[in-house]
């Protein structure tokens, strides 16, 4: 019960809200509304805090397991399980989501009641992803994440939100509905070795597939999660959702959805498929590859800072694509290290846009300049942040890309390298911006006499730059946990292709010998 | 000889005339004539294969298709009256408030 | 078992039309009487008798055959029907409509629908076809006032007419073949005798009769006039009541009595299914009447359902049972909520007529969101299992590309739904006429298909597990 | 222990950053200062350590930082006579330019000073972790940590855009640099399966040497890379100059002292490593030849004293490298050490005169202020003596060192340059001291800032005319050098007409105690054949040799050197009579083209400073092409960064991201919706048309069938 | 070429002539009145296919009752041609079109039909007396059909009570 509790105490609390807000938009209980959501976000953070407290760092297996019939026609049962991987993406759940609702308390000023019901309910749908052991399940989450996040960025968003919103909630559908059709098409071949059909990965785990099959389910799983990620060229989608989205919305989207993707690849793509995996990794890291620089290219170039920072998601999501398709263990620790990272880094920025947002309701950057003179601890604060952005050694950007690249560089040296690159470019693109906000002169005169951080805001920043410090410093503590859960991924997905290769060849067309896993089985063997 | 063959291709006939007529008349109730046609084309191929079979049901289908005839003929024509009620006129493409 | 068990949900609701009838006859002019209370009476019987049917597979006069399968349809029906008296009590006034004739053609139509999804004849089929149909086409230009009503009418009936003489051809020919009317006679006729021209004709105007009944593509152009012209609560009845039957004797003729020829109409009504899908997403993509709208949606969602049929297996009947249920509750809930917020005047069926509903109706925008995300098939909605269930059945039969033509529709049509729901939520006021109260019972009405909308949506396993019952009987 | 040392600092910083803005002046510099001098006791503690040690090293693991699979990484720390001499630099030149820096800064703010020092100290902290540093990772943290402070102290004024801009350059080209360099890490991870400096130097000596591109030779060229970032060699030299425009005692502590010989202090931590890939070696001493040669042409003509300083600078780095590579990494170290002395002591002295001129920073507008500063005179004057090697003092030790070393290592051509190069340090450090301190007084008054648009005009004309130089009159070159200094260091503090002050006390103390460093710092490693004993090469020796077993954390550990990479270094110097009558000559060479450089300085800018006018006229191209660095800047602008911001916004942004990728996702829907009204075109409304489509179908699957 | 096939052939002819007429006469009140030939002529198919019972109710209630519903209206609404009132939406493209599928029906069904092999009509005395005796059509209809006679009996309630709120004028 201990993840059910987990996963839906944020449902309850979003629907408690919704009671307490009263009938209609009532101002009047706006700060009741206000502190019930957050309140509740704080002890589902407690919760994730408990869950971590009572995770074994070195069972590799799934924990807290619940597991009860729900469509025994079908295979399918809820089924919920935590391991070292997903573990840190409840908890970095549980915490961004008290952020987003501070960040939002106080530009939401229509309807609040709506908007914390939203963002709770989000969260219980995004945890959801999170645990589900079971690929229908798994999918209810997913798809569930959508309508929540399309009503934050199209109700309480800016000029374009709509467009934005639509765009969102559509992109991301055609990509996940072909992996609807995938993931039933999984279970039924999965029927036709066991006999009948299951949606539980676990069991999927093993299944052997015909190539063919294999191939366009691995595509189809793929190409939802690259588009959520967003992997280049599927990433459109990302800056017009987070330039019009609320600040709490872009908190939520950068720090938590995308991460959805990336984890879908290692925890699903990857392991469910590995031939396919192996014969595609390649690709998908050079996707990764231009990803990194063409995203941070780009993001030089924004005049707004909100795009600005979502275009070096794109950048930084494709060093965590790239960390997961090398497959290693490096690469992977690194990759979901780096989840983590950007989470809380993206977060943070994110956060501290809304407070220039908040405050002059612009967000072009040539609206700003010399705010370290008016604001000095803000820049502060926003150096950190950017800082930790940029991976400076000893901060937890770092750790990330390091593990990534070394991970890369064991796999192919040449991918590694360029996507090296991206560590120049994310300086300059974040030094510049940062130099243009907060150095100079205010020639801006409404710039002139804005208020410096707010208790509030320091409550929401300090926790923030002490996490991104931490994670530099002390990574091992999340990376320990982590790497049997990581290496048990990496046993699926390099085991069946070797092992069960030999038993498949009989059963199947002759798969096209993918000569990537050769190079990439030889050089992880090194 | 006269074989069952005959009887259903003119029923065949009878039925394509029959759906010319929706086609090439500009007139509600020409067009409700054409469907009457149609039926009774369908009611040519009752008999005949009630005869062929030696049933009596294929006879009593047709009494059946009469009835829904004429239940569609006066429900039809009603609605005929109240259309030209309203617009006075009886070419099908005099009403086309509703499209696209 | 030759009784007339089975037939009595049906005569329930005969007597209830007729009671309504008399009730009107004895109506002085300007005096309220409850007559959807009389209807709903029926309804719940006929509902209870249902349930007490269930698991007999009573046959009555060998034409109607109470089998889990049109207890199923039963059931549906009765929840169409009565969400729609309960809305058509708040409705039928401010519309204008005659309330004796209004709810004794109502409750003749379910009449009609019930026995169309028991018939095992085909003549009865056909009669019930023309039993609710008639009783719609009637509903449609109900309102004397309304031209449109009237033009929907008339197109809905010419076309009807026209394709019930295409689907009393095809009987035609199965009547040949077989020397019966009786579906098990056809049966045998069709598994025992080679697919001769006779079989395929009859097979293929059977489909022409269904597919117009279910709004398919082709023969789907009068669904949009006629949805959009009828008042709005007949709208929301006969784009759930008409499809429920249709789909249910659809069912009953392809993969039962029509079975050993699927490898004829498979094909062709794939074509057709794929046609639907995409046609009625895309075309619905531009319309900016709700109820057009939703016409189109409709349209579509026959399309998914037709891919059930061709998926042509256990799964695929049972999730066309699934869905029909699924489909009827959230767009008989969607098309009430514009019905209830419809007056004569103004009909409030225009997107922006929509604008800023969240901010006076908080309870009918989140409804309406409700049944709009169900109907677009999000979790945890009805609709997201019913869609499920339909795409599973098909991928299991290696339709893939009908099933990703179905999920690459929904997408599409997610689209549309989302402007209404973008006109609710994201839109301002701009001074739309004053929309009338919703009386308590219609509010439960919407109510319970929100909750059903959740139930099935999340806990669909007993209902999955009725409707693979419910299929045993037409294997 | 040996955490205490960066953590003193570190703490200094996390107190004035947190509350120092509340604190008065006094407390927040002394705080800072104290944590320095305490981190300079901690250094000397630590360094009697080691030194005791067997292995001549301490290692303190502090926790176990990155831990992923094979990849672990500790936080460890080691002090060896490398580190020993680098964290003795750092902390004893850090301490007095910290005490300069107390008066240097005393008109900013309270938080301004408070931040001020909170950044210093930072840095301190910084470069101790960078040199303390027992494998790459941990060294990358102090590495890229005093890029960071770099970037804060240059961008310290940060309401003047060239600041701002001056250390956002820094830290960019910086990065570039890091590129090299963590790909290097990776390589030597893949390569050795460890980055812990003594187990890569031990497993490197079990290999041989690699004369052809293999991963050794790619590995260290791509840390060279990271070094030429560092320590501002070309290609990546171009940020230094301008990092001028940070405060000065941050210029002397990082821009000279301590963070810009990082790069060569890395080589020198990976000696085996880079003694095994010849040629990168070469490359080594190719680059910083060239650097030195370059740099020292540069400086030779420009205008802005500080730039004068930082082109002087990336000579000297120059000349360290060339060390580096010929194998002399001992001569590179001690040259690394007296270099931090005396040019510590030039900046402070320029920051003095700045000081006392209230931001005047052009050459042009100075002279004569020998008698108004004394102090500052006479100790700048020593800094010069030692940087253009007149023995005895300091840089002629180091600079000898490496001059012989590239001679007797067969390095002739680089000898060359190299004594080209010292030749032309001694003309250009010369001509500052006699621009700055000679001559009349060629201004009237503290210069005023803030009538940059007054000075515009000549400006421009001294831009292409050579008529300017060295007479004065035209104030400013076209390549900025800023002259409209930030206001900073106080239009107030100037005294409006003639009455100059010297250094205040804080100021003079550290001047002086510098000075007596650039005197005296050269005996340390006074050649034998001078009848000195070398001992700093001795001493470093250890450093330079590959350890087969790891050190024990704060204890000796058996110490088996497998190699000793620099054993020709070592042992030839000064061994045997015929070399010794070579280095004799050497040294009589560097000297003389010591002299040559001051005399040619001595004429042309103190007799006869038209002839220096002529002279630039009559190579006019020449100069112009000095005076404006080569164009290098211009060249990076238009090769590199505007193709690349162009390129970015028109056709990556608005091209291919708007245009083409998200125009394909608009496209779709746009697909859709022309569909969609082509399709509904079809429902006209007309029954007939209804009748028709319904009755095209009956047709199709009734003729579908049949005619099957 | 017996009585029967001359009949037929005399028959289907009208019929189809008459039929024809139908659809091609702009005067509606034409249309309906050749539309009773044309069922009189069905009629006589009946005889000839021993179906007298039919023969006769197609002539009472075909011709008789429906046609005259048909020629009240027409009388009614006053509608003697074609309004060419609004012009054809579809134009006379479109009645090719329609045209163009009608005849391709027809060519379909007479290809398809006449494809079948030819199947004579049995002669045993018994069964023509059989279909022909109208005792057996009512008891099959109140046997076998009853059901659905009873359903034809709502069928005919729904229509009426639809005609009348249909055309009666508002209160």
């Amino acid at each position: 019960m201990l993840l059910t509790t987990v996963v839906f105490v944020p449902l309850i609390g979003a629907i408690l809200v919704l009671f307490a807000g009263g009938r209609g938009d009532r101002p009047e209980r706006e700060p009741l509304v206000r502190y019930l959501a957050l309140a509740v976000s704080l002890v589902e953070f407690v919760l994730t805090l408990w869950l971590w407290s009572r995770f074994d760092p070195a069972s590799s297996g799934f924990q807290f397991v619940e597991q009860r019939a729900w469509l025994p026609q079908f295979g399918i049962s809820y089924h919920l399980g935590l391991d070292g991987i997903s573990l840190f993406l409840v908890v970095l759940t549980g915490f961004l989501t008290p952020l987003s609702l501070l960040t939002s308390w106080e530009a939401i000023h229509t309807n609040q009641k709506l908007f914390s019901f939203f963002l709770l309910a989000l969260e219980t749908a995004m945890l959801g992803v999170f645990v589900s052991l079971d690929l229908f399940l798994f999918y209810i989450f997913w798809d569930a994440v959508l309508i929540p996040m399309y009503f934050l960025i199209g109700i309480w968003g800016y000029d374009r939100r709509i467009y934005a919103a639509v765009k969102f909630i559509l992109y991301t559908m055609v990509g996940s509905i072909l992996m609807l059709i995938a993931i039933i098409g999984l279970a039924y071949a999965h029927a036709s070795t066991a006999g009948t059909p299951s949606f539980d990965l676990l069991d999927l785990y093993g299944t052997v597939l015909p190539w063919g099959l294999e191939k366009w389910f691995f595509l189809a799983f793929t190409l939802a999660f690259i588009i959520k990620v967003p992997l280049f060229p599927f990433h459109t989608w990302l800056p017009d959702a987070h330039v019009e989205a609320p600040t709490g919305g872009s908190v939520i989207l950068a720090g938590v959805m995308l991460k959805m993707g990336t984890y879908g690849l290692l925890r699903f793509s990857f392991p469910l498929f590995p031939n396919a995996a192996h014969v595609y990794a390649p690709w998908l890291a050079i996707l990764a590859v231009i990803g990194i620089i063409y995203g941070a290219l780009v993001a030089m170039v924004q005049p707004d800072l909100k795009k600005l920072v979502a275009y070096s998601s794109v950048s930084h999501l494709g060093f965590v694509v790239l960390g997961l398709c090398v497959m290693n263990v490096n690469g992977i620790e690194g990759a979901v290290y780096q989840m983590l990272n950007h989470g809380v880094s993206t977060g943070g920025l994110f956060i501290i846009v809304g407070m220039l947002s908040d405050r002059r309701h612009t967000r072009l950057i040539a609206e700003f300049g010399g705010l370290k003179g008016v604001m000095p601890m803000l820049a502060r604060v926003f150096l950190l942040v950017t800082l930790s952005s940029i991976a400076l050694p000893g901060m937890n950007g770092f750790i990330g890309e390091f593990l990534i690249l070394l991970g890369a560089w064991r796999a192919n040296p040449r991918i590694a390298s360029v996507a090296a690159i991206g560590v120049i470019l994310s300086a300059v693109y974040m030094l510049w911006m940062f130099q243009r906000v907060n150095y100079g002169t205010v020639d801006n005169e409404k710039n002139r006499r804005l208020p410096d951080l707010s208790a509030r805001e320091w409550a929401m920043m300090v926790p923030t730059v002490a996490l991104a410090i931490f994670m530099g410093i002390l990574p091992g503590i999340f990376l320990r946990p982590m790497e049997p859960s990581v290496m048990k991924i990496l046993d699926v997905m390099h085991g069946t292709s070797t092992a069960a290769a030999v038993i498949r060849k009989p059963v199947t067309a002759p798969p096209p010998a993918p000569p990537p896993v050769e190079t990439l089985a030889a050089r992880e063997a090194r | 000889m006269i074989s069952l063959n005959h009887y259903l291709v003119l029923s065949g006939i009878l039925f394509a005339i029959g759906t010319a007529g929706v086609f090439l008349r500009r007139n509600l109730i020409t067009i409700l004539l054409s469907i009457e046609i149609m039926l009774n084309a369908v009611n040519v191929t009752f008999v005949a294969v009630g005869r062929y079979l030696g049933t009596v049901d294929g006879q009593i289908i047709t009494f059946f298709v009469m009835t829904v005839a004429a239940a569609e003929a006066a429900v039809g024509l009603a609605l005929v009256i109240a259309l030209f009620r309203h617009r006075e006129t009886l070419s099908p493409d005099a009403f086309t408030l509703l499209k696209w | 078992m030759n009784t007339m068990a089975a037939t009595i949900p049906i005569v329930i609701v005969v007597l209830s039309a007729i009671a309504a009838m008399l009730a009107e006859a004895f109506r002085h002019p300007g005096e309220r009487m409850p007559i959807a209370g009389l209807g709903l009476i029926g309804l719940v019987g006929a509902a209870v008798a249902s349930c007490f049917l269930w698991n007999t597979d009573a046959t009555s006069f060998g034409v109607v055959r109470a089998d889990n399968f049109s207890l199923f349809i039963n059931i549906i029906l009765c929840i169409i029907g009565i969400l729609t008296m309960v809305f058509s009590n708040d409705v039928v006034e401010r519309e204008d409509l005659p309330p004796g004739e209004y709810y004794a053609l109502t409750l003749f139509g379910i009449s009609g629908m019930m026995l169309m999804a028991a018939a095992t004849d085909l003549l009865v089929i056909f009669l019930a076809l023309e039993v609710l149909s008639l009783s719609v086409y009637v509903l449609t230009a109900l309102r004397r006032s309304s031209v449109a009503g009237a033009e929907a009418a008339f197109k809905y009936f010419l076309l009807g007419a026209f394709s019930s003489a295409f689907f009393l051809y095809g009987i035609a020919f199965a009547f040949t073949i077989a020397g019966s009317t009786r579906l098990d006679a056809v049966a045998t006729a069709v598994a025992s005798g080679p697919s001769t021209t006779l079989a395929l004709l009859a097979v293929g105007l059977l489909a022409v009769g269904f597919a117009f009944k279910v709004s398919a593509v082709p023969f789907h152009m009068w669904t949009p006039d006629a949805y959009e012209g009828a008042p709005t609560i007949v709208t929301a009845f006969m784009s759930t009541g008409v499809k429920a039957a249709a789909f249910g004797a659809f069912v009953r003729v392809f993969l039962s009595t029509l079975q050993p020829l699927q490898g004829q109409w498979i094909p062709v009504l794939a074509v057709v299914s794929a046609a639907t899908m995409i046609v009625g997403t895309v075309v619905g993509v531009l319309q900016s009447n709700i109820k057009r709208m939703l016409a189109y949606s409709s349209i579509a969602h026959a399309g998914y359902l037709l891919l059930g049929i061709v998926s042509a297996n256990s799964a695929g009947k049972a999730a066309v049972l699934f869905y029909l249920l699924a489909y009827a509750v959230a767009n008989i809930g969607a098309l009430g909520i514009v019905a209830l917020l419809g007056t004569a005047e103004h009909q409030h069926d225009q997107l922006r007529d929509f604008a800023g509903l969240w901010k006076t109706r908080p309870g009918l925008a989140a409804l309406m969101t409700v049944f709009l995300l169900s109907l677009g098939g999000f979790p945890p909605t009805a609709g997201f299992i019913g869609k499920w269930y339909i795409f599973s059945a098909a991928v299991q039969e290696g339709h893939y590309t009908l099933a990703i033509i179905g999920v690459l529709s929904s997408v599409v049509s997610v689209f549309y739904y989302l402007r209404i729901v973008v006109m609710m939520y994201m839109t301002e006021d701009t001074g739309v006429a004053a929309r009338p109260v919703v009386s308590v019972p219609s509010m439960a009405g919407l109510w319970a298909a929100m909750i059903v909308t959740f139930y099935l949506g999340v806990l669909p396993t007993r209902v999955i597990d009725y409707a693979l019952q419910s299929i045993q009987t037409i294997l | 222990m040996l955490l205490l040392i960066p953590l003193l600092p570190f703490a200094g910083f996390l107190i004035n950053t947190s509350i120092g803005r509340r604190l008065p002046k006094a407390v927040t510099g002394g705080l800072a200062c104290l944590a320095m001098l305490a981190a300079f006791a901690v250094a000397v503690m630590a360094s009697l350590t080691a030194n005791a040690a067997a292995t001549h090293a301490v290692q303190q693991t502090v926790f176990r930082w990155i831990p992923s699979g094979d990849f672990q990484i500790p936080f460890a720390l080691r002090v060896d006579p490398l580190a020993t001499v680098m964290i003795l630099v750092i902390t004893g030149i850090g301490s007095l330019i910290h005490i300069y820096s107390t008066a240097y800064m005393h008109d900013e703010t309270d938080s301004e000073y408070a931040r001020y020092f909170s950044y210093l100290n930072l840095f301190a902290a910084f470069m101790l972790v960078l040199v303390l540093g027992a494998n790459f990772p941990v060294m990358f943290v102090g590495w890229e940590g005093v890029g960071l402070c770099s970037y804060l102290l240059i961008g310290y004024w940060f309401k003047k855009k060239t600041a701002a801009d001056a250390g956002k350059k820094a830290f960019i080209v910086n990065r570039v640099g890091d590129f090299g360099f963590i790909l290097g890490m990776l390589l030597l991870f893949v390569t050795f399966g460890s980055l812990d400096f003594q187990e890569v130097a031990s497993r490197a000596a079990g290999m041989p040497v690699e004369h052809v591109m293999g991963a050794m030779t790619i590995a260290t060229l791509l840390l060279f890379l990271g070094a030429t970032g560092k320590s501002a060699q070309i290609p990546l030299y171009v940020w230094l100059p301008d990092a001028m425009e940070g405060p000065t005692p941050v210029s002397a502590l990082i821009h000279a002292a301590t963070m810009v010989t990082a790069g060569v202090y890395m080589i020198g931590r990976n000696a085996v490593l880079f003694q095994h890939a010849p040629i990168t070696l070469g490359i080594v001493a190719g680059i910083g030849t060239a650097t030195a040669l370059m740099a020292g042409t540069i400086g030779l003509v420009q205008n802005d004293i500080k730039r004068v300083l930082a082109y002087s600078t990336v000579s000297q780095l120059g000349y360290m490298f060339l060390a580096m590579g010929v194998g002399a990494y001992a001569a590179g170290v001690f040259h690394l050490y007296t270099h931090a002395f005396f040019k510590a002591l030039l900046f402070l002295g320029s920051g003095a005169v700045i000081h006392a001129l209230a931001g005047e920073q052009d050459m042009r507008n100075m002279g004569g202020l020998r008698k108004a500063l004394p102090i500052t005179f006479w100790t700048f004057l020593i800094a010069t003596i030692a940087i253009s090697g007149i023995p005895p003092l300091a840089g002629f030790f180091s600079k000898d060192e490496i001059l012989f070393n590239a001679y007797s290592k067969g390095f002739h051509i680089l000898w060359a340059i190299g004594v080209l190069t010292a030749l032309l340090t001694a003309t250009y450090m010369f001509r500052l001291v006699f621009l700055t301190f000679f001559g009349e007084r060629r201004h009237d008054a503290p210069a005023a800032p803030a009538h940059p648009e007054e000075e515009e005009p000549t400006a421009q004309a001294a831009g292409h005319g050579a008529s300017a130089i060295g007479a004065g009159g035209a104030p400013s070159t076209p390549h900025g050098a800023p002259s409209t200094p930030h206001g900073a260091p106080s239009a107030k503090h100037g005294a409006p007409h003639g009455a100059l002050h010297d250094a205040p006390p804080a100021m003079a103390f550290a001047l002086i105690v510098l000075a007596i460093g650039s005197i005296f710092a050269g005996f340390v490693g006074v050649p034998q054949a001078l009848g000195g004993s070398n001992r700093l090469e001795r001493f470093l020796e250890p450093s330079f040799e590959a350890h087969a077993t790891a050190i024990g954390e704060f204890g000796p550990a058996g110490t088996t050197p497998a190699t000793a990479p620099n054993e020709g270094a070592a042992a030839t110097h000064g061994e045997g009579t015929e070399a010794q009558g070579v280095e004799y000559t050497l040294m009589g060479v560097s000297v003389g083209a010591a002299a040559a450089g001051i005399l040619i300085a001595f004429y042309f800018w103190y007799r006869n400073r038209a002839a220096a006018a002529r002279m630039a006229r009559s190579l006019s191209p020449v100069y112009t092409l000095l005076l404006n660095k080569y164009y290098v800047d211009e060249l990076y602008d238009a090769a590199i960064v505007h193709p690349i911001e162009n390129g970015s916004r028109v056709g990556l942004w608005r091209g291919i991201d708007v245009g083409v990728i998200d125009g394909a996702v608009n496209g779709v829907g746009a697909l859709v919706r022309a569909t969609s009204s082509g399709l509904r075109r079809a429902q006209t409304g007309s029954i007939r048309t209804y009748a028709a489509s319904l009755f095209a179908g009956v047709v199709l699957i009734l003729g579908w069938y049949l005619w099957r | 070429m017996d009585l029967n096939a001359i009949g037929f052939f005399v028959f289907a002819a009208i019929a189809v002539l008459a039929s024809l007429g139908v659809v091609a006469q702009r005067n509606p009140m034409h249309s309906v009145m050749l539309l009773i030939v044309s069922f009189g002529a069905l009629a006589g198919l009946y005889v000839l296919l021993d179906a007298p019972f039919s023969a006769v109710t197609q002539i009472i209630i075909y011709a008789g009752a429906i046609m005259v519903l048909f020629l009240f209206v027409v009388m009614l609404l006053n509608a003697h041609t074609e309004a060419d009132a609004a012009p054809p939406v579809l134009g006379p493209r479109g009645m090719q079109i329609g045209a163009l599928l009608s005849m391709l029906l027809a060519v379909e069904l007479v290809w398809g039909l006449s494809r079948l092999g030819l199947t004579w009509f049995g002669n045993d005395p018994a069964t023509i007396a059989n279909i022909s005796s109208v005792s057996r059509i009512g008891l099959a209809i109140f046997t076998t059909h009853a059901f659905a006679f009873e359903v034809t009996s709502i069928l005919i309630l729904v229509s009426m009570v639809g005609a009348v709120v249909i055309a009666r004028r508002g209160q």
